[in-house]
This record gives structure tokens, C-alpha cells and sequence, in this order.
């Protein structure tokens, strides 16, 4: 381990020292610690919402307070894991380091958007704690601004007042990206996680307004008994879904597309080869930001939403299926004559690939017209967007913890354990959520506290899945928090992996590399650099040989 | 030099290279700040343009009630502060170093009284028992006229409420939805105005200082970029509010 | 990138622009063009905001990415505006609450 | 026949085979590229698996033909899924004209069903079997949805404003609905079983069990007591159509444009008389919103409705204006 690094150097490491500091790489550390706070807080939720389901009558709780689980469970999951977990933990972390930069553009913002992060979670648990919140995590007006009875308004201004921490990374990102850029680091020398997080930041700087300022609407609206969206003082409530949907759907890439970006990384790295389709992968993640921003309305074909409004979504919400097809394909062509090892970040990528294909494929069933009628709201949309979401997003983000972890630390984690806790994980995954497919085909609708009994065999299969999901998140917590003691020491590039990040220090120096680096390679390319020690590959076959 | 490396060289932050790098780099982010703005007023815009179609009656008899007086003075002053905005800026990049505070705290004063007047109106509207709530009367003022009160415009004003409420029993309910929407916009822009007014002092404290000079002016250029933008939103307010349905 | 210093006599034209449009969208309001009242009191308001945007704001002279940025706003507002409006402009009739007649009405 | 753990539940309505159908169609498509993909990553795994430590692969960037294959081919699918799906959705929009009308109210956290005739139900639906069925859905409080599994059916119940939806049931038999939009604590419990009959059963059902008031007896009452009639007596004046013969009728309206007189409309003309006017009248009639509940408005729009049978009066006699009506 090199004597000083970004942990101990200048200040050490009192409380102040972290709580005042603008070094991204510290505030990634941040973020990572309350993000899992917050992970911890929506998993307990989430094993309470498996244990009630064991039994058709319910096992545990009461209506009011199993409908206060689900919405917990996601508010906490949603706007407070998922939506900051990639960017602003391993964003954070890497996004100056890979393309040759000290810092990002604003640190001070970036302090402060940890901060508002920090506020509004403290509005939202102190929702969660007076009373709780019961309105599903998606507010549907009257029911969220007149009807209920919980916390609403604590949670809808944590909410808003979140919207800004995710406005600020994202300003952030874009504009390091670019002007901070390293010399030689052109665009389409950006590693794909640098893409990603770009077009990750569109998302977040053009979608999360709306969603503050809704939600500031029905907040006001129930503040105040406005009338926005209470049809019963003539507002509109489908209005409403319009505009939480405006960014909630593409708030779903900003969750998926930096989990992305970690396996594009991830593949070339233990494949040893170049990534295939490089531009496709780049050119796919804008497409998926923008194309994300012309299908909300998929989420409510059975509203009463026009028919032609409806045929439009529904043919939109195709077409954005296809920059993800491309992303898949690539991933596995990058395999084909490879030099494959399965070191545990990769196996998180496979499982991540295998599960998304699963979510991403599942979403064509609803974006399908005259099948969302009847599999709307039930649990095959549960399965679907856990697919995606745990499978797929969670997969991603722990997987680029594993790879990104001897940066971060200095140090490795055991190895086997951690593959056996991936595969723990992937089954465990496909026992909670493949029943909810064919559960919601029957017919079980989502947000039930208690279901006719012809539906508990499945749900018990579902129930002990999740135990062995459990156990595959406490596993990582463990070994990965054992590591940064006891781990192996790593060394600046253990895999070896062709990034920028990799060419500095791990842990790294608080100004991220000692002098100012020049980049004159291609992304991922293995065979122009002797300086990662491997066998510089023998061209055995043509660079564009399609044998 | 290990240990500190965001410090600053005088004007230039540590994470930059260059001082012209720092300079686009925050007009960049300003912009894009900017952008976020446009969709978070677009919401609401939204949500205001679908209102006023489903009730376009309680609308115009809600944005009648407004002073067109008041409110066209307050769009000429905003105007003129966003003029001496970018005359600040003007004065910055050609090094007249007295002017830039004189241009700046003119700006200030300027968004003053935006702010004053945007309190008289509001505490006309509460007079009036405009404020969305229980109390909320759409014929209040019709019906409880002062002797300041021109007589004329109070009749004017009450055949038009009644006629109103002949054809939309709800009309309260639809003209408090007007006032909701007004109050929420021209809210939301006023604390806009009132962050700029605080960018602006501390604007003003460092150009005393004579910190701002042709080499370095981003802070004055940037909070010129946030100042006009609120400009532009009360542009659109201005005739969306103010003047539905004047003529009749 | 040398900066581009606007004059300040180009600041006080666009001033000017900007105190007719204001008198024109005031003498506009009274005047009864049916629904195009709507479409004029927006238009002068565009053509007002695209004045402070290119000559206060300088966008004019700035660079190109910083017009992408400008544009890429506005595209998206457009985006959420149009897509919306559509759904409750094409719903089945009960839901045409929208409908033109009621703007007609008062016209 | 159902075995012990069914993939899909019963068909029982128009719509049923052809949503299954639809879900077989696009399983079989994703299983084939989730198999395709999985075989792939496993055999190049294994075949490519690294030889020696500092081993590297073989550099293959990139190939355009290649890509451009897999963007068309699953757009292609993807245009067929859509496209089929397109074409059950607008059969499931396109109500038939004879059907039987339902009016469904939710409340949180209970369903009213009414049948033609008046006869109300609490949960409870019974419907026969052949008969193409509508189902008229208004909320008195938040969002609902009125979803029943066995016929593939589902949509919203938004208060402010009538949604309708339709089906044909195809087999006897009792199906479970649920509400499936959150609707609040018991949304779980707001659910029921809708009964599919013969038809010679449900004659005799509707006819055996009595009770409920009439829903047109309730309307005409209600007509009178809230001076409807007052405006719109049966022949017409010079200031207010004539409703009779209006149900199913194009409306001519002051700003040219055409609609029919459904359901909607009527609530419409109710709540909010403004939002269209008929030719060749002034905007005179006060609105009743907020003055009638929403099962009074389901009883005058009833009772409109029964106005049809009775002959369409002659108009014209030259002193009224256009009816409007073409
Ligand atoms: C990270 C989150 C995430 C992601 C990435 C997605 C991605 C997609 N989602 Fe999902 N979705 C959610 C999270 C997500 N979703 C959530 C949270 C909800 C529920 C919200 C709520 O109501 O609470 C939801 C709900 C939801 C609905 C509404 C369902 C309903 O309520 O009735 C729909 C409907 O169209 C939909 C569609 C899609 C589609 C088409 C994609 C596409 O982007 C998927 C694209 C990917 C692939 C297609 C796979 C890879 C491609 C191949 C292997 C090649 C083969 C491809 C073809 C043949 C085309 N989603
Ligand atoms: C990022 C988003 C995210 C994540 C990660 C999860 C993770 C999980 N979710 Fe959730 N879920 C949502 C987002 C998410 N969910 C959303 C948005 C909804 C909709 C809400 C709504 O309807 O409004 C939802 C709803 C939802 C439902 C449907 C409720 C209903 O409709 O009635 C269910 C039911 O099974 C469920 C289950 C689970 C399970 C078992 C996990 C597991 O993956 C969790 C596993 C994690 C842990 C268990 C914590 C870590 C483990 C340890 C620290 C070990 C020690 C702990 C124990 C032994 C308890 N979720
Ligand atoms: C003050 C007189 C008045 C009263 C009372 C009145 N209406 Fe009307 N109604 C009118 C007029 C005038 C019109 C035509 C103008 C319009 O479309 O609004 C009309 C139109 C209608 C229409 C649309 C008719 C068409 O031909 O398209 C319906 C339906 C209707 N009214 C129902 C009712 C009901 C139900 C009530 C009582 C609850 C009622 N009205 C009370 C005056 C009245
Ligand atoms: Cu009613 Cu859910
Ligand atoms: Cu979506």
C-alpha cells in the first residue's frame, strides 16, 4: 500500500475531516455508507413484506401497516439505494480518475448535494418513523394529496428535497466530462462507464425537475386542500401520473444505465479483449436516455388514457428496447475468442446479464397493449421491475464493488467466497421473483395484504426465496467489511484492467495521480499496452475477422 | 504539494488547469442549471395549461382581478434590472470597476422592488379573500367594496362573477384553482428572485473588494445567466397570469 | 477561445425590443382575437425570451455545446408538453374537456 | 382442466384466448433469445476459458453488419408484438353496440354494481353467458380498478370522470375480481366474484331476486326534483333541447364539431353544460356538479337513456332553433 492516499493523507481521519471534505473519492465513501443505511432500512422492509405473504390471510401485520411496508420499502429503495447507489458511489469514485482528472468540476456541490441527500433522507425517515406513509411509492393523487391518513407530506418534501442532490451529481458529471477531460482522453476514448454516467446525468438533470416540482404540487395541494389534482375541486388526477411518470420511467434508466456501464467495463477487463461494438455501446446508452423520455405514459394504458396516446407509448416503449438489445449482444460477443477468467467481478456480470435479459424481456410483455390490460398492477410487474432492478441494477452495483473494491481499499476480498456469494445471490433472486411472473398471470394484483389461497404455494417459494437472497447481500456486507483490514494488499492494477483509474495508486493519492496523465491508447486495448505485463496477444486472427 | 490539492492560486480553483477552463467550465454548469430550471417551471406550466383549457371562465374572471398596472410595472422593472445586469457584466469585461458595483446594485434595487410590489399585490389578494383555502371567495370583492374601490369596475367585475357562476356552479372551485396556480408560479418565481437578490450582495461586496476585471468576471457573468433566465420565466407569466381574456 | 465583449448600445436596442413587446402583449390582451389572443401573447413572449437568451445571455456568441444545452431544454420541455396534450387532446369525447368549443364560447 | 399449479387462469370471455395466445407468442420469442444468449455466454465461457495467466484475447472490435443484424431483427419482433397487441387493444376499446350496461361504482373499499333493470349489488356481479356486457365505471372517492382475471379484463375507475370498458363472457362459472389500483388499507379486500350465467338462469335471477328501486324510476324522480324537467320539458322549448332521442344520437355543437351522446356526454352536459354546447343554444344550463352524487348522475343518465324508446317528437314548428340533433 503506497504510505499516503486520499483515507490518511492530509488530515487523517477524524469525523471532521470526512464531514467537511471535497474530495470526490471520500464522499463516494459517503455515499456509500448511507446508501446502505438505506439499503438495510428497504431489505428489513422488504423480509417483513415476504413474511406476511406467507399465508393467504396474512402472517404478520395489519392492512394499514403492511401497505406502509411496501411504500417504505420502496420510497427507501428507490429514491434513496438505487437512484444515487452507481452514480454517486462508484460515479463519484471513478468518474475524475478515469478520464485523468484531479476532481470534479464543483466539489463543493458535490459536498453538498451528499448533504441535501443526507436532509431529505432525514425528512423521509422521520415520515417513516411519525406515523409512515401509505400511498404506494408512486403518490397516485387524490389517494396521496386528500385520502390518506399517513405521513405524506415529510416524505413528499425528503423526496423534492432529494431531487436536488441527484440534480447536482448529474450537473456535475456532465460538466466534468466535459472540460476536465485528461489530454488524449477524446470522447471516444471515454470508458463506456463514463458514457454511461453521461447519459445517466441527462436523465437526472432533465427528468428530476418534474418530479420535484409534482410532487411539490401535491404536497401543496395537501397542505393547503388545493385542488391540482383533486378532481372532487376540479384538478385532474390523471395529470398527475403524466407527470410523475415524465420522470419516473426514465428515472428506471438512471437506475439500470450505470449498472451498465459496470459491465461494460467488467467484460472486457476478464475477457482481456477489447469490448465489441465499442460506439454502439456509447451510442446506446444516449439512445436509451432520450428514446427513455417518450414512454412514460406505458404506465397507464388502463387509465382511460387515449387510444392513440396509448398506441404511441406502446410502439415508443419498443423502440427503446432495442438500444438495450444492442448493449446484450455486445456483452456477449465480447466473449467470443476472449481470454475469460471468472474472477467474482465477473461472475456478478454474468448474473447481472442473465437476469437483466430476463426484466428487460418481461418488459416487452407490458409494453404489449392488449396483454398490459391484463397483467397491469399485478405481480408480473413486481417480477418484472425486481428483475431489472435487484437482478439487473443491484447485481451491477455490487459486481462494480468487487471490481472496483482493491481501488477503493487497497485491498482484495477471499475470493471464493465472494463467487459463492454471487451465485448465492443469483439463485436465491430467481426463486423470490420467478413465481411473482406466473403468480401475476393468475391474476394476484400487486399491493395485496392478503390473497385468495389459491395463490400461497407460489408465494411460499417466493417467501424462501428471499430468505437466500438475504443471505447473499449479508455475505458481501461481511467480507467486503472484513477485507479493509485483513484483505490481501492489491496493488495499483490487480486484475489487470486497461482503465485510467488503474494506472494510479490503491488506494489513490488525493489529487488522484501524481502527474497529470496523457492517454494515447484505445479504450480496452489489451495488445497496445506492454505496460500491464501480459502477453501482448499474438494476432492469430484478423482484427475484424468475423470467423 | 501532495498532501492539498484543491487549493486555489488566487482566482484558480486547484481541480482546474487553467483560468479559462474554470470560466467555461462554470458557465457550463450554470447553463446547465438553467436547463433543470426550464423543466421544473414546465411542470407547473403544464399543469396551468390544462386548468385554464378545462376552465377557461373561472380562469379569466381570476386573472381579471389582477392589476395590469402593477403587474406591467413590475415586467418594465424586471426588464430594465435584467439591462443593467448585463451592463454589469459589460463593465466587468471592459475593467470599469466602479461601474460594475454601481451596475450591480442598481440590478439589486431593481429586484427590490419587484419584490415590493409583488408584496402589494399579494396583500391585495389576501384583502380580497383570493388565498386558496377555507376562506376563499371568489365574489368577495364584488360584494364588500371599499370607498376606495372604483364603482364602475366593481360592477363590471360582478356581472362578470355572476355570469360565471351561472354557467359553472364550481366556479369558486375553478377560480381558486387559478389562484392556486398563481400563487404557486408567481411564488416560486419570487423566491427565485430572492436567491438572485442574495447572489447579487454577495456580487456586490466583492466587486467593492474590486475582485471583478476583464481576466475574471465569471461570478458576474453567471449570476447574470440566473438573472435574466428569471427574467425570461416572468416573461411568460406576465401574459399567462395577467391578461387571459382582457377584452370584453 | 477569445471572449466576445456585446456592446452596450447592442444591450440597450434589445432593451427597447423588449419594452415594445411588452406594450404590444398589453395592447394585444384588449384586443379580441379569438383564440389566436393565446397564440399572439405566446409568440411575443418567445420572440422576447430568444432576445434576452442570444444578446443578454450572450448565447450567441457562446459555444456550440452551450446552444446544444439551450435547445436540448427547450427540445425536452417540448417533449413533455406535446406528448401529454396529445393524450388529452385525442381522448374519447367525455375526456375532451379540452374541447375548442369552450375557448369558442368566450371568444 | 386446471392442474394443481396453473400457469394461467381460466378463459372464460372473448378476450381470453386471444391475450393467451399473445403471452405464448411472446414467451416463446424471449425464451429464445434468453436461451440463445444463455448458451452463448456459457460456451464461450468454457471454450474461451484462459489458458495461461498472462494471457490475452484476440482483439475483435467491431462489425457493422453484424450489429445492424441484431438491431433489425428484434425491432422486427418487437413491430409484431406491438402490432399484434395493438390489434387486441383496439378491440378491447371498441365497445359493440348492443351490449348489456353495467354501472359500477367504487368506493373505498366496496364495489356497487347495478343491473339494467335497477337491481343493485354489493361484490357481487352476475352477468350471461354470450351477452356482450359494458361496464359503466365511476369512483366516489380515489382510483380503483375493476379487474377480473378469468376474462383478461381491467381498467381504472377515476373519479371526475366515466371510463367504460366491455367483454363477452364465454363460460358459466364464478371468477374472482379484484381492484387492483391501490386504493388505500383495504384495497386488498375490495374484491368479489363475478357469477357467469345461462341465460334462461339469469332471466330467472333477475326476475327471482326483487328489490332495489328502479334506476329509470329513480332518474325520473330525480329529474323532476332537481327541475331538470323545468328546462328540458318532453317537446322542447325555444331554450333547451328536447333529451328525448338523445342517447346514441349525433349532437351537433355550437362550434361545428359533431359528438356522439354517450354516456360521457351526458355526464358531461350534466356537470359541466359549458364544455359543449349545442347548436343553436344558449349556454343557459347550470352546471350540478357537486350537487349530485354520483349515483344520481348514474340514475338521470339512466333515466335520459330510457328516453329513447319513447317516439322522437317532431321538431321544427319554425319558432325553435336547430336542434342540432342530425
Ligand atoms: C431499472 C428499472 C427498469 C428498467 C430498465 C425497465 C425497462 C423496461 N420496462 Fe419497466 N418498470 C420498472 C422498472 C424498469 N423497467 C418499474 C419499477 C416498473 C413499475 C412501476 C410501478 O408501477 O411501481 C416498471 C413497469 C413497466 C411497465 C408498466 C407496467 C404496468 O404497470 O402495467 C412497462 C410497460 O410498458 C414497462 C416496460 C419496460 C420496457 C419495455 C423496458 C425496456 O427498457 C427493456 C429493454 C430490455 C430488453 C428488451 C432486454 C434485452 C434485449 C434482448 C435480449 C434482445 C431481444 C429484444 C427484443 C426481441 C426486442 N415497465
Ligand atoms: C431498488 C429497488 C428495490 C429493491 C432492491 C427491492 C428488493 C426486494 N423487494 Fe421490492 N419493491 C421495490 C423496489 C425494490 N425492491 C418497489 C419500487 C416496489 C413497489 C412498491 C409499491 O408498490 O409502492 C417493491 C415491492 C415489493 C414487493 C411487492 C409488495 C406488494 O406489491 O404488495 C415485494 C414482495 O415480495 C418485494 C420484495 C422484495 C425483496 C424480497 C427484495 C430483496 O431483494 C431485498 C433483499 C435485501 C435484504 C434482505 C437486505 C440486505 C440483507 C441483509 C442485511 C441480511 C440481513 C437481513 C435479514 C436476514 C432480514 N418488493
Ligand atoms: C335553466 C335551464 C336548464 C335546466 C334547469 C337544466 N338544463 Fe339541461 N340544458 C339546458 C340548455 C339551455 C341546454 C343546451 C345548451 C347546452 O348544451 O348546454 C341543455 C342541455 C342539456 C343536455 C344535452 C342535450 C343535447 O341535446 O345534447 C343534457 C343531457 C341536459 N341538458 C340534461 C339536464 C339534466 C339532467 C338536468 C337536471 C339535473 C338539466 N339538464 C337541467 C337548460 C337547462
Ligand atoms: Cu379499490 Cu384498490
Ligand atoms: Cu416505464
Amino acid at each position: 500500500m503506497p504510505d499516503t492516499h486520499y483515507l490518511n493523507a492530509t488530515y487523517g481521519y477524524g469525523i471532521r475531516t470526512w464531514l467537511l471534505t471535497t474530495d470526490h473519492k471520500r464522499i463516494a465513501l459517503l455515499y456509500l455508507c448511507s446508501v446502505t443505511v438505506f439499503f438495510f432500512i428497504g431489505g428489513v422492509l422488504a423480509t417483513m413484506i415476504r413474511i406476511h405473504l406467507l399465508t393467504p390471510g396474512g402472517a404478520l401485520v395489519t392492512p394499514e401497516t403492511y401497505n406502509k411496508l411496501f411504500t417504505m420499502h420502496g420510497v427507501a429503495m428507490i429514491f434513496f439505494f438505487l437512484i444515487p447507489s452507481i452514480p454517486a458511489v462508484l460515479g463519484n469514485f471513478l468518474i475524475p480518475l478515469m478520464i485523468g482528472a484531479k476532481d470534479l468540476a464543483f466539489p463543493k456541490i458535490n459536498l453538498l448535494s451528499w448533504y441535501i441527500y443526507i436532509i431529505g433522507g432525514c425528512f423521509v425517515l422521520y415520515s417513516f418513523g411519525t406515523g409512515g406513509l401509505d400511498t404506494g411509492w408512486t403518490f397516485y393523487t387524490p389517494l396521496s394529496s386528500v385520502y390518506s391518513n399517513s405521513a405524506v407530506t415529510p416524505a413528499v418534501v425528503g423526496i423534492f428535497i432529494n431531487g436536488f442532490s441527484s440534480i447536482l451529481t448529474g450537473l456535475n458529471f456532465i460538466v466534468t466530462i466535459h472540460t476536465m477531460r485528461a489530454p488524449g482522453m477524446t470522447w471516444f476514448r471515454l470508458p463506456l462507464f463514463a458514457w454511461a454516467h453521461y447519459a445517466t446525468s441527462l436523465v437526472m438533470i432533465l427528468g428530476t425537475p418534474v418530479i420535484a416540482i409534482t410532487l411539490l404540487l401535491a404536497g401543496l395541494e395537501r397542505m393547503f386542500h388545493l385542488g391540482f389534482f383533486n378532481p372532487a375541486l376540479g384538478g385532474d388526477p390523471i395529470l398527475f401520473q403524466h407527470l410523475f411518470w415524465f420522470y419516473s420511467h426514465p428515472a428506471v434508466y438512471i437506475m439500470v444505465l450505470p449498472a451498465m456501464g459496470v459491465v461494460s467495463e467488467i467484460i472486457p477487463t476478464f475477457a482481456r479483449k477489447p469490448i465489441f461494438g465499442y460506439s454502439f455501446i456509447a451510442g446506446s446508452s444516449i439512445a436509451i436516455a432520450v428514446i427513455g423520455f417518450l414512454v412514460w405514459a406505458h404506465h397507464m394504458f388502463v387509465t382511460g388514457e387515449s387510444t392513440y396516446a396509448a398506441l404511441t407509448f406502446s410502439f415508443l416503449s419498443y423502440l427503446v428496447a432495442i438500444p438495450s438489445a444492442v448493449k446484450v449482444f455486445n456483452w456477449t460477443a465480447t466473449l467470443y475468442k476472449g481470454s475469460i477468467s471468472w474472477d467474482p467481478p465477473m461472475v456478478y456480470a454474468l448474473g447481472f446479464i442473465g437476469l437483466f435479459v430476463i426484466g428487460g424481456l418481461t418488459g416487452l410483455f407490458l409494453a404489449c397493449l392488449g396483454l398490459d390490460i391484463h397483467i397491469h398492477d399485478t405481480y408480473f410487474v413486481v417480477a418484472h421491475f425486481h428483475y431489472i432492478m435487484v437482478g439487473g441494477a443491484v447485481m451491477g452495483y455490487v459486481g462494480g464493488l468487487h471490481f472496483w473494491w482493491p481501488k477503493i481499499t487497497g485491498r482484495l476480498y477471499p475470493d471464493s467466497l465472494s463467487r459463492f456469494a454471487a451465485v448465492i445471490l443469483f439463485v436465491g433472486f430467481n426463486l423470490t421473483f420467478f413465481p411473482q411472473f406466473i403468480l401475476g398471470y393468475l391474476g394476484m394484483p400487486r399491493r395485496y395484504h392478503t390473497y385468495p389461497p389459491e395463490f400461497q404455494v407460489l408465494n411460499v417459494l417466493s417467501t424462501a426465496g428471499a430468505s437466500i437472497l438475504a443471505l447473499g447481500y449479508l455475505l458481501p456486507m461481511v467480507y467486503l467489511a472484513w477485507s479493509m483490514r485483513y484483505g490481501k494488499v492489491a496493488g495499483p492494477n490487480p486484475w489487470p484492467a486497461t482503465g485510467l483509474e488503474w494506472k494510479t495508486d490503491s488506494p489513490p493519492p488525493t489529487e488522484n495521480f501524481h502527474v497529470t496523465p496523457e492517454v494515447t491508447w484505445e479504450p480496452y486495448d489489451y495488445n497496445s499496452r506492454p505496460d500491464l505485463g501480459l502477453a501482448a496477444g499474438k494476432p492469430l486472427a484478423p482484427a475484424h475477422g468475423d470467423d | 504539494m501532495r498532501e492539498c490539492r484543491v487549493h486555489r492560486t488566487g482566482d484558480l480553483f486547484g481541480q482546474f488547469q487553467t483560468l479559462e477552463q474554470q470560466k467555461e467550465t462554470a458557465a457550463l454548469g450554470m447553463w446547465i442549471f438553467l436547463a433543470t430550471e426550464v423543466l421544473f417551471f414546465g411542470g407547473m406550466f403544464l399543469t396551468y395549461t390544462i386548468n385554464r383549457h378545462f376552465y377557461f371562465t373561472a380562469f379569466g374572471i381570476g386573472s381579471n382581478t389582477l392589476d395590469i398596472k402593477l403587474g406591467g410595472f413590475n415586467t418594465v422593472v424586471l426588464i430594465l434590472s435584467s439591462l443593467t445586469m448585463a451592463m454589469a457584466v459589460w463593465s466587468a469585461q471592459t475593467g470599469k470597476k466602479k461601474l460594475v458595483t454601481g451596475f450591480l446594485i442598481a440590478t439589486l434595487s431593481l429586484g427590490t422592488v419587484f419584490l415590493g410590489v409583488k408584496v402589494i399585490e399579494y396583500k391585495q389578494k389576501f384583502d380580497h379573500h383570493l388565498i386558496p383555502g377555507h376562506g376563499f371567495d371568489m365574489t368577495y370583492r364584488s360584494s364588500h367594496p371599499t370607498p376606495a374601490d372604483d364603482p364602475r369596475e366593481i360592477a363590471a367585475e360582478k356581472e362578470e362573477v355572476e355570469k360565471a357562476f351561472a354557467s359553472d356552479l364550481d366556479t369558486n372551485a375553478h377560480a381558486q384553482l387559478y389562484f392556486s396556480l398563481y400563487f404557486a408560479m408567481t411564488g416560486l418565481h419570487a423566491l427565485h428572485m430572492i436567491v438572485g437578490a442574495g447572489l447579487l450582495v454577495w456580487l456586490i461586496k466583492e466587486s467593492f473588494r474590486g475582485r471583478f476585471s476583464p481576466q475574471y468576471n465569471t461570478p458576474v457573468e453567471i449570476v447574470g445567466f440566473y438573472w435574466h433566465f428569471v427574467d425570461i420565466v416572468w416573461i411568460y407569466l406576465f401574459p399567462l397570469l395577467y391578461l387571459i381574456d382582457r377584452h370584453r | 477561445m477569445s471572449e466576445h465583449i456585446v456592446s452596450w448600445k447592442v444591450y440597450l436596442v434589445i432593451f427597447v425590443l423588449l419594452m415594445v413587446g411588452t406594450g404590444t402583449t398589453v395592447w394585444a390582451a384588449f384586443q379580441n382575437f379569438g383564440p389566436f389572443n393565446i397564440v399572439i401573447a405566446l409568440g411575443i413572449a418567445t420572440i422576447k425570451a430568444t432576445l434576452v437568451v442570444l444578446y443578454f445571455m450572450h448565447a450567441r456568441y457562446s459555444p456550440r455545446r452551450t446552444q446544444l444545452v439551450i435547445v436540448c431544454s427547450v427540445f425536452w420541455l417540448a417533449i413533455m408538453l406535446a406528448l401529454t396534450l396529445a393524450d388529452y387532446q385525442t381522448r374519447q369525447p367525455r375526456e375532451s374537456r379540452l374541447s375548442p368549443s369552450v375557448v369558442s364560447y368566450h371568444a | 382442466m386446471q392442474s394443481q399449479l396453473p400457469l394461467y387462469p381460466p378463459e372464460a370471455s372473448n378476450f381470453a384466448p386471444h391475450v393467451d395466445a399473445l403471452m405464448v407468442f411472446i414467451t416463446s420469442v424471449c425464451v429464445f433469445f434468453t436461451a440463445g444468449i444463455t448458451i452463448a455466454i456459457v460456451y464461450f465461457f468454457f471454450k474461451y476459458h484462459r489458458k495461461a495467466p498472462d494471457a490475452v484475447g484476440i482483439p475483435i472490435h467491431e462489425d457493422s453488419r453484424l450489429e445492424a443484424a441484431w438491431m433489425i431483427v428484434p425491432l422486427i419482433l418487437a413491430m409484431a408484438m406491438f402490432g399484434w397487441g395493438a390489434v387486441v387493444y383496439v378491440d378491447y376499446r371498441h365497445t359493440p353496440r348492443d351490449t348489456l350496461d353495467i354501472y359500477v361504482t367504487g368506493k373505498q373499499w366496496m364495489w356497487k354494481l347495478q343491473q339494467p333493470n335497477g337491481l343493485k349489488e354489493i361484490n357481487e356481479l352476475h352477468v350471461p353467458v354470450g351477452r356482450n356486457i359494458r361496464l359503466i365505471l365511476a369512483s366516489e372517492d380515489v382510483i380503483h380498478d375493476f379487474f377480473v382475471p378469468a376474462f383478461r379484463v381491467k381498467m381504472d375507475v377515476v373519479p371526475g370522470h366515466y371510463n367504460t370498458m366491455w367483454f363477452r363472457p364465454t363460460k358459466a362459472g364464478r371468477y374472482h375480481f379484484f381492484c387492483s389500483q391501490y386504493c388505500g388499507t383495504n384495497h386488498a379486500l375490495m374484491g368479489g366474484w363475478v357469477t357467469v350465467m345461462e341465460p334462461s338462469d339469469y332471466a330467472a335471477w333477475l326476475s327471482g331476486s326483487s328489490g332495489g328501486s328502479d334506476q329509470v324510476v329513480a332518474g325520473e324522480k330525480l329529474f323532476a326534483e332537481k327541475a331538470c324537467i323545468t328546462c328540458h320539458v318532453p317537446n322542447g322549448t325555444g331554450r333547451s333541447p328536447s333529451l328525448n332521442g338523445l342517447y346514441g344520437a349525433q349532437v351537433l355543437l355550437a362550434d361545428g364539431t359533431t359528438v356522439t351522446a354517450d354516456e360521457a356526454y351526458i355526464r358531461e352536459s350534466i356537470l359541466q353544460p359549458n364544455a359543449k354546447i349545442v347548436a343553436g343554444y344558449q349556454p343557459l344550463m347550470p352546471t350540478f356538479q357537486g350537487q349530485l352524487t354520483e349515483e344520481q348522475i348514474l340514475a338521470l343518465t339512466a333515466y335520459i337513456k330510457s328516453l329513447q324508446s319513447q317516439p322522437v317528437p317532431v321538431k321544427g314548428s319554425g319558432i325553435a332553433p336547430p336542434t342540432g340533433k342530425k
